[in-house]
Parts: C-alpha cells; structure tokens; sequence
C-alpha cells in the first residue's frame, strides 16, 4: 500500500489530504499519477501539471524515480517559503 | 571542519540578538559572521498583503533544510550554521526565516548564507498563503528564484 | 528609491540587536535583511593574535566608506544602510565592522552587503597592527581581496 | 604649499607624519614624489614601491592625477580594514 499526500494549493483543488493506494509495486511516480486519475478523472490536469513536484519518503524525485510498497509517496506545487 | 549545525520549524518567533550572541559565544575562531532574516512584506507581487499562513510538510521539512545546510558545509568551510524558519499565521513585518553562518574568512560566509536561501526557496516543502483585500491567495513561484540556483551551477569552487 | 544611509567610525563597540531593530523600525515594505559582522581572530596569516591597533585616516574614512555605500546604492534598490567600523585598540573575538542592508528583495540585499564588504576591504584607509607574541606587525594586504573586486566588474547587473 | 601625510607602516618607515612641501603647482603626484625623495633620498624605495596608495583630497588617484596649491596629499600602503 501506497500513503499519497497532497498539499498546499493542491491539497486545497483536488479537495483531499491524501490518499491510500492499494497498486502493484515497484512502479513509477507516473503510474501512480495514471492510478489516482483512474480513480478521480478531474484530477487528471492539475496533476499532470508540468509545474507539480513529487517526494518520495521525503525526497524530492523525478517521474521516473520508482515506488515502493510502504513509500509516502506527495504531490505538491512549487515550493514558496522563505 | 565539523560545523555545528542548529535548526528549527517552529510556529514561535525567534530572537536575532540571542541568535547571533550564540554564534559568537566561545567562537575566537572565526572572522566573519553573515546573517540573512526574512520579513512580511505589506505589499507582494502588486497585492497589498494584511498576513499570510505559511504550511509546510511537516515529515519533510527539517529533512530538506539538514540537506541544504549539509551541502553549503561541503563547499565552503563553516564553522556554525544556524536556520529557523517558522510556520504558522505571520502578519506584517514579522520575521520569517533566519540564516546565519560563521566562517574564518567572509567570502565563506557570504556565499553559504546565499547559497542556503535559494535553496530554500526552491526546495524547501512550504507554502505562503496570503490574506489581501481580495480574499486568500496562494504565493506564486517566481521564475527568478529558479535562475537564482544558476549562479551556484557555474560556480566554479 | 533614496535609500536611509548611516555611517559611523568609532573606537566604541556597536549593539546588533540595536542596529538590527532600527533597520526593522517602522519598514513594512522590506523582505530582506542581510548583514555582515566582521570580528578579531585569534589567528591570523599563520600567527598566533593577542589583539589588534586599528589605525585609519580620519579626514578620508567616513568619506570613503559613504563612496562605497553610494555605489552599492546606484547598483542595487536598497531601503536602509547601515555601517560601522571600529578603530583604535581591539581584543579578540571583539566587533571590528558591521554593515547591514535591508531591501524589497533578498538578491538585491545580499549583493549589496557583499559589495561594501568587499570594497570596504580594498579602498577604506584603514591599517590593522596586529599584537602577537613575535612583536608587533602590520597586517598585510591580501590578493585575494583584490581579486574579490573582479565578481563585480562581471557583474552584468 | 602643497601638505602631505603618511599613514601606517608607511609613516613608521619613513619615520614621519608627513611634510609640508612648496613646490610649482600644479604637477603631479609622481612630482611630488620626486620631490619628497630630494629632500630625504633614503625614502625612494618605500615612497617608490608599486603597492604605495595615493590620496588627494581623500580620494584615492593615480601617480599621473594633477595636484594643485593647497591640496592634501597621503601616501599609505594597502588597506587592510573590514
């Protein structure tokens, strides 16, 4: 199983903190992009934004990194702190 | 060298003259000391701005800072390398962030305090939701805090 | 923009937190504050430092220093300067110079600082003789200082 | 009357705060220079030494700047403040 977390403006679009994910494993962070759009199509283009980042257990990573069962696994829009 | 490394998310405020008394407590070492803060502006990218919420990804956020703050230590030799920064509801002119480092010599210190704000800018897991006569507004990333990472590409150290 | 520029050389220690309060008084406009502290190593080019002398031409100094910070102020969009170098006789870990800008933005404040620092460093008249236990001797002037100026004859700014 | 001062090492070497000098103005610095060296031609190596800064009026200028009557004129080695 798969811990998704969104935040920020993403949290607040897609109306979720986050989700479980019961998928194959290890997979891509664009599969998992593929899996929650399955589940909920009108997430489709605020998750495919080119913009959107992903950690993987905390890290920062690419589309291509790969997913293990148990990962947390979160999407977020460009970072603005500081 | 081994720097000491201290750093808090914290929703308090943090006080800049303690700060910088505890970077030169016991320190007959080092020649410089360079400090970044970082306040609420009344006016941002055009809006007038009351306050803002600043979220961040609490499992995240000390993880990111620690890389960022390892990174500088391994180009330039810091002694001391303090970073708050604070989360939470901000309001005008408050302070933000903090970013002091202590070195023997300044060019050090300069680059490394600069170098460890634009990595926060860019990676660092937070978010600044601000307050404006318009209604909440989500802070938009700026295209030229990502040019800011450049100059630490061509660096040549 | 004019900026609020204050100079001052003296042979009295400066409070930060004072300095660092009145750059902050009644400034919501400013996001950014840097500043640089410069202190008395307790070595020196290889040697052993009990304290230093700070000599200094004082019909030139304050002119020279309020040159400098002009020029970062041409460059640069500043709200606040403020600097103080210390002279006469100083101990270790003593404060010798302090130079703190606030501006809208952090780019624009950390280079400025940098610039006076390193301007500072080639064209103020001031001389340090430092005490060690080999005598008395002057300190003498780095290349690496000139060689500083270049990044801002680069500077595409 | 032309006033001309040392500062640093430069003054302990040359064992003085400074001179007055009466010389046809306006000349330059190298002038005064040469001037200096006549009156004390032990001072030539330190006053000649290419690192030697010159200040008139309190500002830094080249060996070839103009000097003119009543001008302050100090020589002193690099700066090492900050």
């Amino acid at each position: 199983m798969i811990n998704v977390l969104f935040f920020a403006q993403l949290r607040e679009t897609l109306n979720s903190q986050g989700v479980e994910l019961n998928i194959d494993t290890p997979c891509t962070v664009s599969a998992i992009k593929n899996a929650l759009v399955q589940h909920n199509p009108n997430w489709q283009t605020h998750l495919n934004l080119a913009t959107v980042l992903c950690a993987v257990n905390q890290t920062i990573v690419d589309n291509q990194s790969m997913i293990q069962d148990g990962d947390e696994v979160a999407f977020f829009p460009p970072v603005t702190g500081g | 060298m081994t720097a000491l490394i201290n750093i808090n998310v914290q929703t308090q405020d943090f006080d800049v003259a303690k700060e910088y008394a505890a970077l030169r407590q016991n320190n007959t070492q080092d020649g410089a000391i360079v400090f970044f803060s970082g306040l609420v502006r009344d006016m941002n990218q055009g809006q007038d701005v009351k306050g803002l919420f600043l979220e961040h990804y609490p499992a995240m956020t000390e993880k990111s800072l620690a890389e960022i703050v390892d990174q500088a230590c391994t180009r330039w030799p810091l002694s001391r390398v303090r970073l708050i920064h604070r989360v939470g509801q901000l309001h005008i002119s408050d302070q933000i962030v903090f970013v002091a480092v202590s070195s023997h010599h300044r060019e050090a210190a300069f680059e490394a305090c600069h170098f460890i704000m634009d990595y926060l800018k860019n990676r660092a897991p937070f978010w600044k939701k601000e307050t404006t006569p318009q209604g909440d507004t989500w802070v938009a990333a700026l295209d030229k805090d990502t040019y800011a990472l450049q100059k630490w590409d061509e660096h040549d150290q």
